[in-house]
Order: structure tokens, then sequence, then C-alpha cells
């Protein structure tokens, strides 16, 4: 008998527990919602452990009970008959009482953290409007007057209050590691607000469906110490034309330190920001962590012809007057004044493109301007590349999107 | 109108009694009051709706309500003749209203039509 | 006096009807158990198709970056696959079980109303086929399971993809709502005499709940879908952003019908279970009546919850906490369920057989399931959780480890009344185990993805997201729940030519459906029993395990149906394997028993109801409507109007 | 099928319980409805608008307040006479009075019909006065609301004729009485369903 169980039910029962075993054993994870570094985090913290360990008991409790049922009772030989009774009312009002209980225990909590999270923000926040478009973000900071795309900036305890609006469709601002996610709502504003506690870089993502591009509407959060957060601001109110030309300089502008290996759960970050890297003010790139710089592969059959360089100047001249303005802005440029597109001024100081989907250097660029639906499936930004095949004609030679990646780049 | 049917053969009832018990189905007498009092509450309706003083006061609205409550309520009571029916359909129909009535209570707070205030 | 009919050993042969075999007796049928044999294999059908959806989702997961599919294909394939697992496989093989088992179970010879029956039936057909045709027009539907507007109105979905949709489950809700009227009345009308509603078998009961969710849920969803229609066929605002709408409209409605929808999916499978446990611990089901009440208290609080769906929209916080308290309440009745079962388990012999196995997987997996919903209903905590993938853990196990394993049970435990074969027990573990650890493979790991800030529906993710270890586990399980499922595919048909033989009672059932030869014939009772209990066929075969249980009044007529000289339940299985013969057992006609006629006319009226739909999405083709539609009143006239028996004598 | 005890568990006749739980859904049906127009009462940026003129913006052009209560008071009386009229004509039938449920069973669907000719004429009035389903939310939500309302009584009126044409074909014996039974619940629920319209709708500011 004892075999035969064996055979029967251990061998598979042992497979079950292992293949449930081994999906915790994955320990690297960086963007886990537990050990969040805000304040908001921490209460969702705290009130998810306990939602946990009460299921753990229930958990616990019922499988028990099951196997020692399953063992106990299976039938054995010459055992037929089983004791009979049907109903038992001390019990059944007993395991009515008791989850009540347990529901209480995590009831009051949930309650007190909901009114807590969502409580008016402190009126010093930094107010940051949080635009959602099919499918990339719009950042805009109304009391500094900038506007940027896909990468928030947030100085380390300061609340951020957000006012999350869409343009198109709904969509939901998450950042796993500080918040917890708010619909983006048309015909409505909706808030959320937080205060980050350690200057790091965090990967943030639309949790909403939003259309066929939802996968790749992701952006990127670094949460910086106050003093760098002023030179990033300073920075963004300046018109990038000019002020970014000639622009090698910043690409060694970083010091040379090593990515930190990533262990955010465990170890509370350290700031890595550059703060001498003044002429950029922008998280230096070498300090970036491994998971927020996009390892996306470009399309296998976009091809662009390696041996041409981009110019600058040739790059600005060809913009003022390219099909981008009806889409993009650029302070500083006059005619360049789309809304449908993300704001360009600063774009060469971003580390990604185009919804965090490829990092941002001269290479995804130039692919991007060719043909951007084929680099992301569904954008509403056209192709431009000559002899590209899509919904367009493209019109230009893999030598003038050369000049305007250039020219992008530079706009630091 | 042969609508589908039982075809069961059997007459009995799975509670226990034999036969169903006959209803009394109200009869003219009582269905031109019934009319003569939808009429006049409608009737009710309408004037109010034309006193501008009233329709300004908080009344307005509650009082609406209650007289189509009402009106609802006599219809269904008396020409739909739930009064008198079996109890099962009073369930069947009751039920139901309730739970709608509860959501339709629900949106409207939901979606901001209806306050409560601390 | 008891009940006894006996019938000829040998009944002589009949002249064979012109509806009793082949294709037509099919399309015509009126019979309750050969609609409810439809949906069997139509659902299970469209469960391969659903699977073969996850397969492909599940592939393209697998790592990161990957493009087995594009990102449009993947978005209609989680739509359809969702779409389809819900509306296409779960909600008809509950009504498969509906149709084959309420009347048996209650005593009836058919349902109250045959013809509405197979309308609700072939109307269910043409809605998965229109649906699923899509795909042949590379137009499958892309708005997700829920459709949040305005992602699905006409400016952002200009395609005829959402036209599928929302025209498929129109169609769809036509055939539950119809269904549904037709089982509350089935059941309110039609039980044989003694069984009260007290005595009714716990299936049906749950089935009588699910069908008041159902005709209470599915207006909603109609009028949801009404206005998605209008809007995108006929210009109206209901969602259209530009008037000033407000998309929490579709929101609130669809999760007003969504959320029961869930309890739509999981009550009927909590019935079976409690059918099943109790025959194999053989012990009375523990605690009965507050079983029955917790479902009538789940169905009543599903009504009260459903914003739990929308605690990111920003509700306030006095909102949420309505729906929070509400949320957790559920838990309360449905763990009364859990423990109820492991009582009626409790000091019991239990017998593991493959529906015996499914029905403890329910527990077991439906439990874990339940406790990540509990999670959900902390709006803050839910917050974190909400559209990742510890939502869609969630739901897996308690519509796979729940809904399906309950239905897996039933499949197993019935397959013998309806075929009058046993299926295989060994493939049947093979099916389970497969099953039931490549399950747990699949999901349990997607907790850990959504705790690690997996968002869903996403097509693809990057690499070095610390993702990829538990995709590959979750990929890994997929292909053996398709293991699985290949072993219950061969068993089925394979157990159809060469199981064993079943005989009346193969497992020692207790209630009526047990007590009457399988397959049953087409009139069920030869003569309608008188219930005493709810265990009618164990008060008699074994009647120490109902002792306790009550029971009618002494003088209440005892149930005894003899077929063919042989007391049912005790009768072996006849040495004659021949079951599909047509004279296996005395037909109607011998017995003087009146059936209704066979008739292709719910079939014409579904058919043109079907092309009005048609003709709608074909650029609002008004000459197919109006001819359609004309087609469709008159078909409607002429079954109406046919009287559903012969009418001779 | 006869009108005596139906052989049923609950003695009830099977229809009559259908009738019922297809009325009990429909609750929901238009609890969902009138939820919608309430919900968007007062959300459109644009008129015309029910209760208040509203001067377009852009071309200067004013719509007055689009409901005609005088009118839909009338059409609400025509409507509340036909329930009258449905209970007169099941009672001829349970009477077995062959002449008079002919009678009340076409008045009936007359006044069903003259409601759905106030209604035809209320909506195109609308529709001259710049109020379409595609104008604004509320002329949505309003058009969709009554008009279901409509299709219902269309139905209804139908359903009647159908009656009316069996009965001046063959004559309703008394234990048939509830084919007219069941189409009576419905019709009076249909009404039951405008007293609430017309309180919630027209009358509510
Ligand atoms: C069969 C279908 C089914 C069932 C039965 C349930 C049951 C429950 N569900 Fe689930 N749910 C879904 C199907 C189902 N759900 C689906 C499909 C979705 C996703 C829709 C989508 O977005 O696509 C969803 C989503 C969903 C959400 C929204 C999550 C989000 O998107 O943010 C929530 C939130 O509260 C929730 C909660 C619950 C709860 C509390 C229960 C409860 O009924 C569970 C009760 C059971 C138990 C708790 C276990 C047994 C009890 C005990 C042993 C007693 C002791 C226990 C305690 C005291 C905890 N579910
Ligand atoms: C009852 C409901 C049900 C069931 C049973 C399943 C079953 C499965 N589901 Fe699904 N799922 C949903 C309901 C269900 N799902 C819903 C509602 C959604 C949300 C959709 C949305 O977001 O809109 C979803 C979403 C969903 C996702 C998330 C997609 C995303 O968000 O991007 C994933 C990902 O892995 C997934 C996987 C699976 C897998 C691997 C199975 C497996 O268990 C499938 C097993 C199937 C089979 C084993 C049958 C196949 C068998 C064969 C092909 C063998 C053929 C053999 C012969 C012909 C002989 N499902
Ligand atoms: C029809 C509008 C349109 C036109 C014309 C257009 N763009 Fe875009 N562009 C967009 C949109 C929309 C996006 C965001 C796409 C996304 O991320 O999904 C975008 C994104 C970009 C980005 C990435 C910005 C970031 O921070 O993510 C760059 C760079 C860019 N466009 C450059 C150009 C250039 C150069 C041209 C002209 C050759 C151009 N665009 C023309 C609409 C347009
Ligand atoms: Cu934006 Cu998903
Ligand atoms: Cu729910």
């Amino acid at each position: 008998m004892t075999r035969d169980l064996r055979m029967r039910w251990l061998t598979p029962a042992l497979a079950l527990l292992i293949a449930v075993g081994l999906s915790a054993c994955s320990s690297f994870a960086p963007n886990t919602i537990f050990g969040a570094h805000s304040e908001f985090g921490h209460s969702v913290d705290v009130l998810t452990r306990r939602l946990l360990y009460a299921g753990l008991v229930v958990f616990v409790l019922i499988e028990t009970l099951l196997v020692v049922i399953l063992v106990r009772y299976r039938e054995r030989d010459g055992n037929r008959e089983a004791k009979q009774f049907h109903g038992n009312s001390t019990l059944e009002i007993g395991w009515t009482l008791i989850p009540a209980v347990i529901l209480a225990f995590i009831a009051v909590p949930t309650i007190k953290t909901i009114f807590k999270t969502q409580a008016k923000a402190t009126p010093g926040a930094l107010q940051v409007e949080v635009i959602g478009h099919q499918w990339w973000w719009e950042f805009r900071y109304p009391q500094y007057g900038i506007i940027t795309a896909n990468e928030l900036y947030l100085p380390v305890g300061r609340t951020a209050n957000f006012a999350l609006t869409t343009k198109d469709v709904l969509h939901s601002f998450w950042v796993p590691k500080l918040n917890g996610k708010r619909d983006l709502i048309s015909n409505h504003t909706n808030y959320i607000w937080f205060t980050p506690d350690s200057a790091y870089a965090w990967n943030g993502f639309c949790a909403e469906y939003c259309g066929t591009s939802h996968a790749n509407m992701r952006f990127k959060v670094f949460t910086v110490p106050p003093s760098e957060f002023d030179a990033w601001v300073a920075h963004q109110k300046t018109n990038a034309i000019g002020s970014a030309l000639p622009a090698p300089a910043i690409a060694k502008a970083d010091t040379g330190k090593a990515a930190q290996p990533p262990a955010p759960a465990a170890v509370a970050p350290t700031p890595v920001m550059n703060v001498s890297d003044t002429m950029s003010a922008t998280f230096p790139r070498a300090n970036l962590p491994e998971w927020v710089i996009p390892k996306t592969p470009t399309p296998a059959h976009l091809a662009f012809d390696q041996s041409v360089t981009g110019n600058v100047t040739r790059g600005a001249t060809l913009f003022k007057t390219a099909p981008c303005i009806a889409c993009h802005s650029v302070r500083g440029v006059p005619t360049a004044a789309g809304i449908i597109g993300p704001n360009l001024t600063h774009v060469g100081s971003r580390t990604t493109i185009a919804g965090g989907l490829y990092p941002n250097d001269l290479r995804h660029l130039q692919l991007w301007i060719k043909n951007a639906p084929e680099m992301k499936p569904g954008s509403l930004m056209p192709l431009f590349g000559k002899n590209e095949k899509g919904a367009t004609p493209g019109v230009y030679t893999d030598q003038q999107i050369a000049d305007l990646a250039a020219y992008l780049s530079s706009l630091k | 109108m042969a609508a589908d049917h039982s075809h069961a053969t059997l007459s009995h009832d799975a509670e226990g009694n034999v036969s169903p018990p006959e209803h009394t189905h109200p009869d003219w007498g009582t269905y031109k009051w019934v009319a003569l009092i939808l009429t006049v509450l409608t009737a009710m309706e309408v004037w109010i709706y034309y006193i501008p003083s009233f329709t300004k006061t908080y009344l307005f609205v509650p009082t609406l309500l209650i007289l189509s409550a009402v009106k609802f309520t006599i219809v269904v009571m008396f020409y739909m003749h739930l009064k008198y029916d079996a109890k099962l359909f009073r369930a069947l129909f009751v039920g139901p209203l309730t739970l709608a009535a509860f959501t339709l209570v629900g949106l409207l707070f939901l979606f901001g039509h209806l306050k409560i205030s601390f | 006096m008891a009940t006894t009919v006996s019938l000829p050993a040998t009944p002589h042969r009949e002249p064979s009807h012109r509806y009793e075999s082949g294709v037509w007796s099919w399309l015509a049928t009126t019979d309750h158990k050969r609609i409810g044999q439809l949906y069997l294999y139509t659902s299970l059908f469209w469960f391969l198709v659903g699977g073969i959806e996850a397969g492909i989702i599940r592939t393209q997961l697998y790592g990161p970056n990957q493009h087995l599919v594009s990102a449009q294909t993947y978005n209609e394939l989680f739509t359809m696959h969702g779409t389809t697992m819900i509306f296409l496989v779960v909600m008809p093989l509950s009504a498969a079980f509906f149709n084959f088992l309420i009347p048996l179970q209650i005593g009836a010879r058919d349902v109250a109303f045959p013809r509405l029956n197979a309308f609700s039936y072939w109307i269910f057909l043409f809605g998965g086929l229109f649906i699923n045709f899509s795909w042949f027009l590379h137009a499958a539907p892309n708005g997700g399971w829920f459709g949040y507007a305005p992602l699905t109105t006409r400016p952002f979905s200009p395609g005829l993809n959402i036209d599928f949709w929302v025209l498929g489950l129109q169609i769809l809700g036509i055939s539950s709502l119809a269904a549904g009227f037709n089982f509350i009345t089935t059941i309110i009308n039609m039980r044989a005499p003694g069984m009260h509603f007290m005595r009714m078998p716990i299936f049906s009961w749950m089935a009588f709940i699910t069908q008041f969710m159902i005709v209470l849920a599915f207006p909603i969803f109609t009028v949801a879908l009404t206005f998605l229609m209008l809007d995108r066929f006929f210009g109206t605002n209901f969602y259209e952003i530009q008037a000033g709408a407000d998309p929490l409209l579709w929101q609130h409605l669809f999760w007003l019908f969504g959320h029961p929808e869930v309890y739509i999916l999981i009550l009927p499978a909590f019935g079976l279970v409690s059918e099943v446990l109790p025959v194999f611990s053989r012990k009375p089901l523990f605690g009965y009546p507050v079983m029955v009440y917790s479902g009538i208290l789940i169905a009543f609080l599903g009504f009260g919850v459903w914003a739990h769906h929308m605690f990111a929209v920003g509700m306030g916080p006095i909102a949420d906490s309505f729906f929070s308290i509400t949320t957790m309440l559920i838990a309360i009745p449905t763990g009364v369920k859990i423990f109820n079962w492991l009582g009626t388990m409790w000091g019991g012999s239990l017998r593991f057989t493959t529906a015996m196995k499914f029905a403890i997987a329910l527990v077991a997996l439906f439990t874990i399931g339940g406790i990540s919903g509990v999670m959900h209903s902390s709006p803050p905590s839910d917050l974190q959780q909400t559209d990742s993938y510890f939502i869609v853990a969630h739901f897996h196990y308690v519509l796979f480890g729940g809904s399906l394993m309950g239905l897996f049970a039933g499949l197993y435990f019935y397959y013998p009344k309806i075929t009058g074969r046993l299926m295989n027990e060994k493939l049947g573990s093979w099916h389970f185990w497969l099953t039931a650890i490549g399950m747990n493979l699949t999901f349990f790991p997607m907790h850990f993805l959504g705790l690690d800030g997996m968002p869903r529906r996403i097509s693809s993710y990057d690499a070095g997201q610390g993702w990829e270890n538990n995709n590959h586990l979750a990929s890994y399980g997929a292909a053996l729940i398709i293991i699985g499922t290949v072993f219950f595919v061969y068993n089925w048909f394979a157990s159809m030519r060469k199981g064993a033989v079943a005989g009346n009672d193969p497992w020692g059932g207790a209630t009526l459906e047990w007590a009457i030869p399988s397959p049953p014939p087409d009139y069920n009772f030869a003569t309608i029993p008188q219930v005493t209990s709810r265990y009618p066929l164990w008060d008699r075969k074994s009647p120490q395990i109902t002792s306790e249980v009550p029971h009618g009044t002494r003088d209440e007529q005892k149930m005894e149906v003899k077929i063919a000289g042989q007391s049912t339940g005790t009768a072996p299985a006849p040495a004659d394997t021949r079951l599909n013969a047509p004279n296996a057992h005395p037909s109607a006609k011998q017995l003087g028993i009146n059936m209704p006629t066979p008739t292709i006319r719910p079939l014409l009226a579904a058919f043109f109801l079907g092309c009005v739909f048609v003709g709608l999405i074909a650029h609002r083709n008004l000459t197919i409507m109006f001819i359609a539609a004309g087609l469709f009143v008159l078909s409607l006239y002429s079954w109406l109007l046919t009287p559903l028996e012969p009418e001779h004598h | 099928m006869g009108g005596e005890h139906p052989p049923t568990s609950t003695g009830l006749n099977n229809t009559k319980v259908a009738i019922w739980a297809f009325i009990g859904s429909e609750c929901f049906f238009f609890a969902s409805l009138i939820s919608t127009y309430l919900i968007y009462r007062g959300r459109s940026p644009v008129g015309p608008f029910p209760h208040d003129a509203w001067t377009d913006p852009a071309t200067g052009h004013v719509f007055k307040a689009i409901l005609n209560i005088p009118v839909t008071s009338v059409s609400t009386f025509v409507l509340l006479m036909s329930s009258l009229a449905m209970v007169l004509a099941h009672s001829a039938v349970v009477r077995g009075d062959r002449r008079s449920s002919k009678i009340w069973l076409a008045s009936t669907a007359i006044l069903g019909a003259t409601f759905l000719g106030f209604q035809a004429y209320e909506f195109t009035s609308f529709v001259h006065e710049g109020l379409t389903i595609h104008t604004n939310l509320f002329g949505s939500s309003f058009f969709i609301l009554t008009g279901f309302h409509g299709a219902h009584v269309t139905a209804g009126v139908i359903w009647l004729l159908t009656l009316l044409f069996i009965d001046i074909k063959r004559g309703f014996s008394p234990d048939e009485a509830i084919n007219v039974d069941v189409c009576a619940l419905y019709w009076h629920f249909v009404d039951v369903v405008w007293i609430a319209i017309f309180t919630l709708v027209y009358l509510i500011k």
C-alpha cells in the first residue's frame, strides 16, 4: 500500500512542488514592488506583506488540512464505509468567524492606507503633469516651464505630485519601485503623489493596455539629490540651440565610475549622478544601472549605410523645414512647434528614445528616423527613409537622415 | 399562439400542495379606480412641474420620485396583479428590481451626481 | 404504494424515424441531452483553439524580445484567448452540463422550452463562428477581453476587429439570456414530485443561482455593448471622447457585468465538485443547506463589488473603501464552501478516481486563486498588483484551477452517463497529473513575475528585467498542459469505442440521474419518480449513508424505476454493448410518452438572426439586414405557431 | 397550452414564470439605460439641452429647451390608458366575452400605436430643432433610452396584433387566457418603465 501510494501520489506531487518551488528561485528582480523607495511605496509595502502573511496562513491551513484528509481517509482495503455525518453547526459557525477575523486584520490597515495615500499632496510639492500618448509619455513641469518626454527627473526627499491626463486612450503610470499605478483617463485628471527617498534610476511602464505598442510604452525615472535636480532644471530651461554646440566633450564627461551591481531590493541605492557633469546636467550614462538601458534588438531587415557620417549644421538646416516640425517642437527653432510628437528641445540629453524602447545613440536615431513604424509597431511617427516600404513614401537618403540624427543628438 | 410549454404529464406540486391556489383577479371596479388614481397622480406630477416656486425647493425631486414610485407600485400590484398572484412572482420581480435600483443609485454616487459629505 | 413500472425485457423493433439518427437528427433536435452534447463538443473545440492561442502567447513570451508574432497579432491573440476561454469555453461547457444534467437531476423529461433551448445553442454556435471568422479576414479583435473604451471606439480602432468583438458578444449574450430564462423556468417548474428546493441536487442549485446571475448581469453587458455598437456604426457619443464622454461609463457597466460573470464561471464548477466529492467520499455533502445559502450569498454580493477592477482609476477613498470591504466579504461564503468540502471528505472513504482528483485539485488550487483575489481587494496594495502578471496568476488559478478543474471533474464523472462507457482511468491519471503540474508550473511563476513588475498584455519584454526564468518556467508548464490535453482528447474518443460499459450507476451515485440507463433514453424517466430525500439512490442502495439526512415524511412514495424487468441502479451492466443502438431501451412511443417533435425552426431563427449581424458588419448592408430580420420574424412565427408535440389523440 | 392548472411543480404556468424572469432581467436593462442618461445629464459641453436654452458660441444660434412636457404628458396618459384597456382585454378573455376581448385588444394596440405616433412626432421635432443622436451626450442617451422603450412598445403592439388576429380568427377560450395574461404582463411592464422615464427624464430638472 505505501509503495503503491508513493508511486501514485508522491512522485507527481513532488514534481508539482519542485515546479512551484523553482519559480521563487529567481533572485534578480530590479523592478520588484518590495523594498520600494518612496514613502508611498513603504506604506504599500507594509500592507502587502501583511496581506501575504495572512494569505500564507490561510494557504498553509487549507492545504495541510487537505493533505491530512487525503492521506488519512483514503480508501483502504476492507474499510469501505465512511463515518457518517453531514453537518455540524458549531464547526460551520467557526469557519465563518475565523475568516472574518482574518479579514478584519487586513481590512483595518487597508482602509487606513487608502486614506493616507489618497490624502492631498503637501502644498510645496513638485508638480508634474504626465500626459499619455500612444505610445510615449510627455512630462511637464509647470513650475519650471519644462517639457520633456519619456524621462522623469525627481528630487530626492521632495514630494512629487503628478497630475495625469491623456491625449488619446487610457494608459497607466507605474514605477514599481516608487509607486502604485494610477490610470490616465480621457476627460479626467487623476492624481498620485509620492516622495522618493533615495537617488537612483528606475523603470516605469504603461500598465493599461493602450493598443499596438502598449508593450513599448516605457519610461525612466531618475531620482537625484536636490542640488542636481536644480542643475537639471536650469539646463532644461535653456534653449538647446547653440548651448549644445559642439558636443563631443560631453560624451567623455563621465568619470568612468562603473555601473553599480544591481541589488536594489536589499541595499538602499546611493546617489550616482555626477554633479561635475553640469554641461548636460543629466544622469551620466556610464552610471546607469544595467536594467534601465534598453536592449531591444533593432529590426533585422532595417539597414543603414554605415559609411555616412552626419553633419550637425547640415542637419540643423534641414530640420528647420523638414516635415518633422509639424509634429515636434524644439525651443529656439521658431518653425518647430508641433505638439503631436515628443518635444525634442533636449532630446540629445535623454538616455532613451521612443518610449524607452531604444538607447539614445546615433545608430538608433538614424534607424528611428528612417523607419519608425518598423522600429516600433504601430508608431504614429511615419517613416522617412527613401525606398522604405510603408503607409507613406519616405523622402530622405541615409545621408540626410544621418545629418538629422547628428543634429538631434547635439541637442543636449 | 402555442408557445413552448411543458409536456410533462404529471399534475402535482413539488412543495407538497396538490393544486395551486386559484388567483382572484381584480375586476372593472378596481381597474377603473386604478386608472383614475394614475391619471390624477400624473396630472399632479405635471402640475407641480409648472410651479416655479416649488421646483426650486428641495422637495421638488423627492415629491416627483414618490409620486412616480406610487404609480409604479399600483400598476405592478393591480394591473400586473402581483398583489394577488403567487409569491414566487413577487420574488422574481422585486429581487431584481431592488438590486437594479441599488445599482442605479450606486452609479450615481460613483459619478458624483449624489454625494455623501462628512 | 411504490411507483413501479415494468418494461418488456426485449423491446420489439420499431421502424426508424426520420429524425432519429444522422446529421438531420442533430440539426432538428430538441432533446436536452443532445443539445447538451452539442454544447459539449463545440466548447471543447473552442478550448483547443483558445489553448493554441495560449500556446502561441507562451512561445512568444518564452524569452525577452521575441518576435514569433507581431505586436498586433499578439494583441489579437490574448484578446481572443480571453474572450474564447470565457465566452466560448467555460460558459458553454457549463451550459453543456446545465442541459444534460438539470432535467435528469430534477427528474424531468426535458427543459421547460425545448425549442428555445435548441435556439440558444444555435445562436451560441453562430456567435462563436462569427467572432472567430475574423481570423480569416486578418481582423481579429484586439481590444482585450474587457474592451476598454475609448480604445475600442472608431477613432482608435477603425478596423473590423472590434466590430467582430462587439457583435459576436452581442450574439452570444442572446444565447445566454435565452438559456437563462429557460433553465430558471425549468428548475422552478419541472421538478419531480417531492423534490423540494432543499432536496434538489447541489449542482442544480448552483446552476439555478448561475441562471439568475446570467439574466441579471447580461442585460447590463448588452447595454454597454449596444452603446459601443451604436457609437461605432451609427455615430452616437456614448464613449466619444470629443463629445465629453466619460470612459468610466464603459468600465462601470462592463464590470457590473464582469464581476458577476466570474461567479457565473465558477458556480457551476462548484456545483459539479459538490456532486463528485460526496460520491467518492461515500458521505453526504457536508452542510448542504449552508452550501446553498453561501452560493446565494456569493451571487448576491457578486453584484456589489464590481469596482474592485477599477482601483487604479481614481474613484476616491470612499468608493475604494466600500468596494474593498464588500470584496473581502465574499471570501467568507466562499471559504465556507471550501471548509464544507473538506468536511465532506473528513472521515470519508476516499476513492481517487480521475474525477475525484480533479475535484480535489479544485479545492487546492481555487484556494490559491482566492487568496490572491483577497490580496487584490486591498486597494493600495492592488495599485501595485493590478494589470501585472500577479492578476494573470490570480485569474488563471480561479479559472483554470477552479472552473476548468471542476468542469474536468464533471466530464470524467458524467462521461459514462453521457456515452454509456467509462473513461480509461490510467490515461485519465496522466491527463490529471500533467495538467495539474503543468498548470502550477505555468501560473505559479506568474505571481513572481507580477510582483517583479511585469505588466500584463505586453507582446514582448526587454532583457535584463529579471523576468526570463519565470517566463521560461511558465512556457514549459504550458507545454505540459498541452501534452496532458492530448491524453484527454485521445482518452475521450478511444473510450467512446473501447471503454468498459458503464451501466446505470458506475460510481455509486446518489441522485436521480444515476437511476436511469446510460446513456439515458430520450424520455429520461419511464415514470416520473417521487422524491423523498436529497439522496434518493443512496436511500435505496446504501441507507446507512443517508440515515441522518433529512427525509420526507414516511408516507411519501419511495422511488422505484424498473427498466427491462430490472430494478435500476443495482442492475449490472447489460451484456449487450450496442449501447447506442436505438432499441436498447423502449422508445417513448412504446411507453406512450409524448416527446417534442424535432424541428429545425429554432435553427433557422438563429441563423437568420445571426445574418442580421452579418449584414451589420458587412458595411451596414441594410438589404441583408432587413431581409434577414424579416426571415427571422417569419421563422419565429412559424416556430411559435407550431405545436411543440405531435397533435394526436 | 391550457390555462387550467398547468402540470408543473409549482402549479404555475411555465410561460408566466419565464416572462416574470424576463421582466426581472429587463429591470437591469432599463436601469443601465436610465443610469447612463442620468450620468450624462449635464455633462455635454454643447447643447441643445433638455430643460435649458443654449446659445451656440460659434454661431450665436439659440436653441430652446428641447423637452415638450405638455405633449409628453398626453402621450404618457395614452400609455396609461392602454394599460387599462389591456387589463380589460384580459378580463374579457377570462370571462369568455369574445366581443369585448377583441375590442379591448384592439384598443390597447391602437393606444400603443398612438403613443408611438407621439414619439415619432417628438423625435422628428427634436431633429428639426437640431438634436440628433450625434449631437451631444444628451442626444445620444436620450434617443437611445426612449428609443429602446419605443422598440419595446413596438414589439408589444405587434404581439397584441398577433393576439387580436388569433382572437378574430378562432377566438380565445377562457383557458387560453394565459396567452393574453403573459402579453399583458409585458405590456404593463413597458408602461411601468415609462412611468420611471417620464419622471426621471422629463420632469426632474
Ligand atoms: C472564476 C473566476 C473568478 C473568481 C471565482 C474570482 C474570485 C475572486 N476575485 Fe477575481 N478575477 C477574475 C476571476 C475570478 N475571480 C478575473 C478573470 C479577473 C481579471 C479580469 C481582468 O482584469 O482581465 C479577476 C480580477 C480580480 C480583481 C481585480 C484585480 C485587478 O485587476 O486589479 C480582484 C480585486 O479585488 C479580484 C478579487 C477576487 C476575490 C476577492 C475573489 C473571491 O471570490 C475569492 C474568494 C475565495 C477565497 C478567499 C478562498 C477560499 C476561502 C477561504 C479558505 C476562507 C479563508 C480565507 C481568507 C480569510 C482570505 N479578482
Ligand atoms: C477559463 C479561462 C482561461 C483558461 C483555461 C486559460 C488558459 C491558459 N492561459 Fe489564459 N487568459 C484568460 C483565461 C484563461 N486562460 C483570460 C480571461 C485572459 C486575459 C485576456 C486579456 O488580457 O484580455 C488570459 C490571459 C493569458 C495570458 C496573459 C496574456 C497577456 O496579458 O499578455 C497568458 C500568458 O501566459 C495566458 C496563458 C494561458 C495558458 C498557457 C493557458 C493554458 O492553460 C491553456 C491550456 C490549453 C490547452 C492545453 C489546450 C490546447 C491543447 C492542444 C492544442 C492540444 C491539441 C491536441 C489535439 C487536437 C489532439 N492567458
Ligand atoms: C506625424 C507626426 C510626426 C512627424 C512628421 C515626425 N515625428 Fe518624430 N515622433 C512622432 C511621434 C508620435 C513620436 C513618438 C513615437 C513613440 O515613441 O511611439 C516621435 C518620436 C520621435 C523621436 C524620439 C523622441 C523621444 O524622445 O522618444 C525622435 C528623435 C523623432 N521623433 C524625430 C523626428 C524627426 C527627425 C522627424 C522628421 C524627419 C520626425 N520625428 C517627424 C511624430 C512625428
Ligand atoms: Cu499606454 Cu499601455
Ligand atoms: Cu471581480
